[in-house]
């Protein structure tokens, strides 16, 4: 079934694609040596490229996606940061997720009950909340935001999508004849919640972390790009926002375009992966059989 | 009471969430490691002058003598004073809210307008080459981080082009020079164009995608076989039945994608440098401005309720099956 | 016979919503909200004091429109709701309070088969999981006893090869065959009394009278009383031995099946005797026009609650709701007529 | 039989639907059938046994999936594409089907209370369709709904309401007076009442039959109940797997049915009046249209089946006057 949608086939090979990067990245560095660091790396043999005023040349034999201003390898870094949206952006879901689902199925089983209102009521006014002004203020206090801040921060702010699918379809399993049976044969809420619910929902909300680990890598790299993110951490939001910060935008397009086009395309291997998955578990897109 | 009970009701909710909100703000900034004013005080102050300070900004009153004072100010809109501008920051955000509002709405609208005719086109013409092209460029448009796109919309149409002003948002030479009203409002347009590209594309896309799913799946409804059958012509059928049912899934996720297109307004004032609610709030982080980066995010949070307000109010009006009363 | 079962004065009021109410629209990805306010303080009589008996080993029909509040009671028995008032009683015990170890032992004893058969089996569990789930709950036997059983209840409902559908899935199963299923998992435990609520009324007719026939048969082999809900009287004119016709939350009449068939003393059952269509185009029905539509049980009439419809009305009906009158031995019904 | 001028001829009709894998449904196989004017011809049968693909086929509404395989209709309608007369209506483009329906054919559908737009008002939704197939002003089409509010008995203030605010029966009732709005020459009613409770339904077909009296409308009356269908029809089609196995007159019908599947359902069906009898159903199960029987297609399930029903398809042919039968063990006496 997974063969006869196209474009969930172009999400895997893309995402494929993106995992051998993210993993070929330290036996990267590790093939060429230490100048080839993702952070701080230079390589030294390097003059200054008159075109650009700095130490940063566009792709060679050597350096495949051309050196930054500083004479570090792109390709290095770009793999870095391929690396870092699989963590950040598969944390950020994952966690999200579990607390979307768990979430989702408490307010649905007791829906209309005061714990479904309670968090229903958390989950609009989260939703009401800009999140990355959010984050830029609290940066604003701590400085920059280490990389495990925000990855918690944005769980609290991402699993409202998934609960609220979630929530749905329980309150909708909630009253079907199957659910009933249980509970006239004698089945306590918590089998009823994880034997007959659980199994029945959980598919439907795999859209939804799809969704979640696109906005995670986009949202980390605006937060890079202003300048707000962890410093120790090259990820492709800081490579542009150091491309921009040294005047480069429109002297090195090999450096600005990389990172741009991985978190485009990584983004979207997950979108078209959750909505291929989607149509597949999802029985109201499915036509006759 | 009757037709207004439901816009009342939602008004009172939206309060509610604002409130809820600011107390998570003021709970995050009283309980986050350091001294909320270490921005503000320099270590080399002597002790009076910082207690001055922390007098000053209630900082030695109990916790909920503060909580009290923080939400009268931000009721009264008394946000304190800008360190930048050396002015009340209500004053300062005054001056910047026209134009956020003016490339916000702007954008929203278009993308509204724009992503329902296009997803009810594509989702129409269902498995053509149409579809299968715009699907895909409109998911590449969608996922593209706005900043970079916006960059490169610079570099192209600004830099090499030169057919649009870089950033800012109005000419200062022909303004001071004393041009026409007619010719400061095509000013504004054209450094208009630029950001509003950057904005739209992202949400535009998204709300297409998600009319061309809410759109496939409406056509499978029986209401809209029964219409094709009954031998309307086409256009009627996916207008008047298809695609009206199918608007109203797309405009509740578009009010569920509002708080994170309101992000994308900040990076692309920032990118463009223009002089909105956004853009000060970088700004202010960046010199540490502490008043006014919370009164910015103050009045982008306020913003957005109200915006989920408006549609909502729109959304009962649009789908006969809310009752008022 | 001993009653096996009684229901006394039974009533259940539901509010018409509280005045937020969130609705869920099918919907793709998102759940779609939808507001519906209504007015506080409407209550909607869904049973409106019902009584009667189930005897031992009877089959006890239970006919009437559609929110006329059948299912309500149905639900109200097996506990899937709690009353507002009236009691119930199984085996002389009064089931509406139960402490959570008596619940279980209640849950072995009443089961339910549901109307939907496309819906009353969990689509992910095989066809041996869901049978073998109230033994499970109920911890009733070994691991190996336990597959056997399922095997052999199989057998009895008729469904053949046995073994062929422990692995299988209910979405590959035909709807007959689903309800046959559902039937195995409901007997399994050896309830006492059974709770039928439309069993046949999503299946189709060459199926729908092998069902009646084999839950008949059922009965007997497994010494079981059985509540059979239904909208379609000539459905319980074949299955039932007594019945109960109700309208608007309340019965109207009841007694033996047949005497109720052949001498039906209420307007309402005699108008829902003239409706059914029969097969045989000679056979004349003599009609009774019904006025106007079934009120909105949040609204029930004044008096007697079937005057507003009744050809017969009279003054007194619209003043005096009427009490029941014992037509026959065992047969009442509740009509200012008689 | 008296030679009443057909308005309908349906001649040997095959479709398919397409299923992923190569595979297909054979919906309907080959059926034959007539409707003549002013008459109502019911079809009768289980479910998934191809009867509301055939009235998909006929206004050819299928689902993108439906291919229709060969055979022929044939519809009595005025001029249309140059032709008139008998028009094969398969042999028309989209455009000119278009026309046909709703102006030449209309229909009452399978679950009519899905068949309103759920965010338009009903009467709206009426008008809209008189406007646009017989291009009337807006206050004729007001003034031509009201009459038709008076046929099938809805207050006409009632027609500014949403189809939510509406009551099954009325919505029932609305989708009549929408087949009806553009005075087509023939209805196919498919399912009109089920899901609805037996006094409205009863009430439903009393004006159906009084509406079809009045009007003198040809129909065809799509049902699961053989009681239904038999009360309101003036020939009854049972359909079984896909193929026509018995047609007759109604009256004929319940003394004379011969077939095994027909005089199976008749002994299926409780009843409330007569006899109370032994119910005794059709053993088994419909079989799978996508793996038919070899045979005849009811054989697995049939008491009387000999050697020659596994083997080859009985012929559906002429038992008495105006009686036609597909079965074996019966035309071999």
């Amino acid at each position: 079934m997974f063969k006869a949608n196209k474009l969930g086939i172009i999400g895997v090979v893309i995402l494929l694609l993106f995992l051998f990067f993210a993993l070929f990245g330290p036996i990267y560095v590790e093939m060429m040596g230490n100048s080839y660091s993702p952070m701080g790396g230079m390589d030294t043999s390097l003059g200054i490229n008159p075109e650009t005023n700095s130490y940063a040349w566009p792709p060679s034999l050597k350096h495949p996606m051309g050196t930054d201003s500083k004479g570090s390898d792109i390709f290095s870094q770009f793999l870095n940061g391929s690396y870092l949206a699989f963590l950040i952006g598969i944390s950020i879901a994952l966690g999200a997720a579990i607390l979307g689902v768990i979430m989702g199925l408490i307010s649905g089983y007791w829906g209309g009950r005061w714990i479904d209102s309670l968090i229903m009521r958390s989950a609009d006014a989260l939703v009401s909340i800009p999140f990355l002004p959010l984050l830029i203020v609290i940066a604003a206090v701590v400085g920059s935001l280490h990389l495990f801040t925000f990855i918690m921060i944005m769980m609290v702010f991402s699993w409202v999508g998934v609960c609220r699918v979630i929530r749905a379809q329980t309150l909708s399993l909630r009253t079907r004849p199957y659910i009933d049976s249980a509970r006239v044969a004698g089945a306590s809420s918590s089998r009823i919640i994880f034997k007959h619910i659980a199994p029945n929902v959980i598919p439907l909300g795999f859209y939804e972390l799809t969704m979640i680990v696109g906005a995670a890598i986009i949202t980390e790299s605006g937060i890079s790009f202003l300048g707000f993110g962890d410093p120790t951490q090259m990820s492709w939001g800081m490579m542009i926002n150091f491309c921009t910060a040294q005047g480069h935008t429109f002297k090195a397009p090999w450096w600005l375009l990389p990172p741009g086009f991985g978190i485009t395309l990584l983004s979207m291997a997950f979108y078209l992966i959750g909505r291929a998955f989607d149509e597949i578990v999802n029985p109201r897109l499915r036509k006759m059989e | 009471m009757g037709r207004l009970r439901y816009p009342l009701r939602r008004i009172i909710e939206g309060l509610i969430t604002l409130f809820i909100v600011m107390t998570i703000i003021f709970l995050l900034f009283r309980v986050m490691p350091g001294d909320p004013l270490s921005i503000v005080i320099d270590p080399k102050m002597t002790p009076e002058v910082k207690e001055m300070i922390r007098h000053s900004y209630g900082l030695d009153q109990p916790m909920f003598v503060q909580y009290g004072i923080y939400l009268k100010n931000l009721f009264t809109l008394n946000l304190g004073e800008s360190f930048r501008y050396s002015q009340p920051v209500s004053e300062v955000l005054a001056a910047r809210i026209p134009n956020t509002l003016l490339l916000f709405t702007s954008a929203s609208v278009l993308s509204a307008v724009l992503g329902i005719i296009l997803g009810r086109i594509i989702a129409w013409r269902r498995n053509s080459k149409l579809e299968y092209g715009l699907t895909l460029a409109g998911l590449f448009f969608y996922e593209m981080p706005i900043f970079w796109f916006g960059l490169i919309l610079i570099y192209l149409f600004a830099f090499r082009l030169n057919l649009f002003p870089i950033s800012g948002m109005i000419d200062f030479e022909l303004w001071t020079l004393g041009a026409t009203t007619g010719e400061k409002i095509i000013d504004i347009l054209h450094h208009l164009i630029l950001p509003l590209i950057t904005l739209t594309t992202a949400s535009f896309c998204g709300m297409m995608l998600l009319m061309r799913t809410s759109m496939v799946e409406t056509m499978k409804e029986d209401y809209v076989e029964a219409a094709k059958a009954r031998g309307l012509p086409d256009k009627v059928v996916r207008d008047s039945y298809a695609a009206r049912n199918a608007e109203l899934p797309v405009i509740t996720a578009f009010i569920l994608s509002l708080s994170a297109s309101i992000g994308g307004g900040v990076l692309t004032e920032k990118i463009f440098s223009w002089p909105g609610i956004g853009y000060e709030l970088y700004q202010a982080t960046i010199g540490r401005d502490y008043p006014l980066a919370q009164g910015c995010f103050f009045i982008l949070t306020l913003m957005t309720i109200l915006a989920v307000i408006v549609i909502d109010i729109t959304y009962a009006y649009l789908d006969p099956r809310v009752s008022y009363d | 016979m001993a009653n096996l079962f009684e229901v006394r004065g039974l009533k259940k009021y539901f509010p018409v919503g509280t005045n937020l109410q969130f609705v869920n629209l099918k919907m793709f990805h998102f759940q779609m909200k939808q507001r519906v306010f209504t007015k506080e303080e409407e209550w909607v009589r869904a049973v409106d004091g019902v009584s009667f008996k189930v005897d031992d080993r009877e089959v006890f029909g239970l006919v009437g429109e559609s929110g006329c509040g059948k299912t309500t009671i149905g639900r109200l028995i097996v506990k899937l709701m709690e009353p507002t008032e009236g009691d119930i009683y199984l085996d002389g015990k009064n089931i509406v309070k139960l402490s959570k170890n008596e619940l279980k032992d209640f849950r072995k004893n009443v089961g339910m088969i549901f109307q939907d058969p496309y819906d009353s089996l969990n689509p992910r569990f095989t066809i041996l999981e869901s049978v073998k789930e109230p033994l499970d709950i109920h911890r009733i036997g070994e691991r190996e006893d336990r597959i056997k059983k399922v095997v052999s209840i199989l057998k009895e409902v008729g469904l053949n090869p046995e073994k062929s559908f422990l692995k299988r899935y209910p979405h590959e199963l035909s709807g007959g065959q689903r309800q046959r299923v559902a039937i195995a998992r409901t007997l399994i435990v050896n309830p006492k009394m059974v709770i039928a609520d439309e069993p046949c009324s999503m299946l189709d007719v060459s199926i729908r009278a092998e069902t009646m026939k084999m839950m008949i048969k059922l009965k007997e082999e497994f010494g079981l009383s059985i509540l059979y809900i239904t909208h379609d009287i000539s459905e319980a004119r074949n299955v039932t031995d007594s019945m109960a016709v109700m309208y608007l939350g309340k019965i109207v009449e009841s007694g033996r099946t047949d005497d109720i068939i052949e001498n039906p003393s209420h307007p309402y059952s005699k108008a829902l005797i003239s409706v059914v269509p029969d097969i045989d185009p000679d056979i004349k029905r003599g009609k009774i026009e019904l006025l106007g539509g079934v009120p909105s049980s949040s609204n029930i009439p004044k008096g007697c609650r079937f005057n507003p419809r009744c050809p017969y009305a009279m003054d007194i009906c619209r003043e005096k709701e009427p009490d029941y009158i014992r037509v026959e031995k065992d047969h009442i019904a509740s009509c200012h007529l008689l | 039989m008296n030679a009443k001028t057909k308005i309908l001829e349906v001649n040997g009709v095959v479709m398919h639907y397409r299923l992923s894998g190569g595979r297909s449904v054979r919906a309907v196989d080959g059926i034959s059938f007539s409707v003549e004017e002013g008459r109502t011809t019911g079809i009768v049968g289980e479910s998934g046994c191809g009867k509301s693909s055939v009235a998909g086929t006929i206004l050819r509404t299928l689902p993108d999936n439906g291919e229709i395989k060969s055979g022929k209709i044939y519809f009595k309608h005025g001029e249309i594409a140059g032709k008139s007369g008998m028009i094969d209506l398969f042999s028309l483009s989209e455009e000119e089907i278009q026309k046909i329906r709703w102006k030449g054919i209309s229909m009452i559908f399978q679950g009519a209370m899905n068949s309103l737009n759920p965010v338009r008002r009903v009467g709206d939704q009426i008008i809209e369709i008189m406007r646009y197939k017989d291009k009337i002003s807006k206050e004729e089409a007001q003034k031509r709904l009201e009459r038709l509010c008076n046929i099938v008995h809805i207050d006409p203030k009632r027609m500014r309401s949403y189809p939510h605010q509406f009551s099954g029966g009325m919505k029932q009732r609305a989708v009549i007076a929408m087949a009806l709005s553009t005075d087509p020459k023939l209805i196919i009613a498919d399912e009109p009442t089920t899901a609805l409770d037996l006094i409205t339904q009863d009430r439903i077909m009393e004006e159906i039959k009084e509406i079809q009296k009045e009007l003198k409308m040809s129909m065809i009356f799509i049902s699961h109940d053989l009681s239904l269908v038999s009360e309101i029809s003036d020939r009854v089609i049972v359909m079984y797997a896909g193929k026509i196995v018995e047609s007759c007159d109604k009256r004929s019908l319940f003394r004379e049915a011969v077939h095994p599947y027909t005089r199976g359902l008749i002994n299926s069906c409780p009843r409330i009046r007569g006899d109370k009898g032994k119910l005794s159903g059709i053993p088994g199960e419909p079989p799978s249209l996508s793996s038919p029987p070899k045979g005849c297609r009811f054989h697995p399930r049939c008491p009387y089946a000999i050697a020659i029903c596994r083997e080859e398809e009985p012929e559906y042919k002429e038992m008495g006057e105006g009686h036609f039968s597909a079965c074996w063990v019966v035309s071999d006496g």
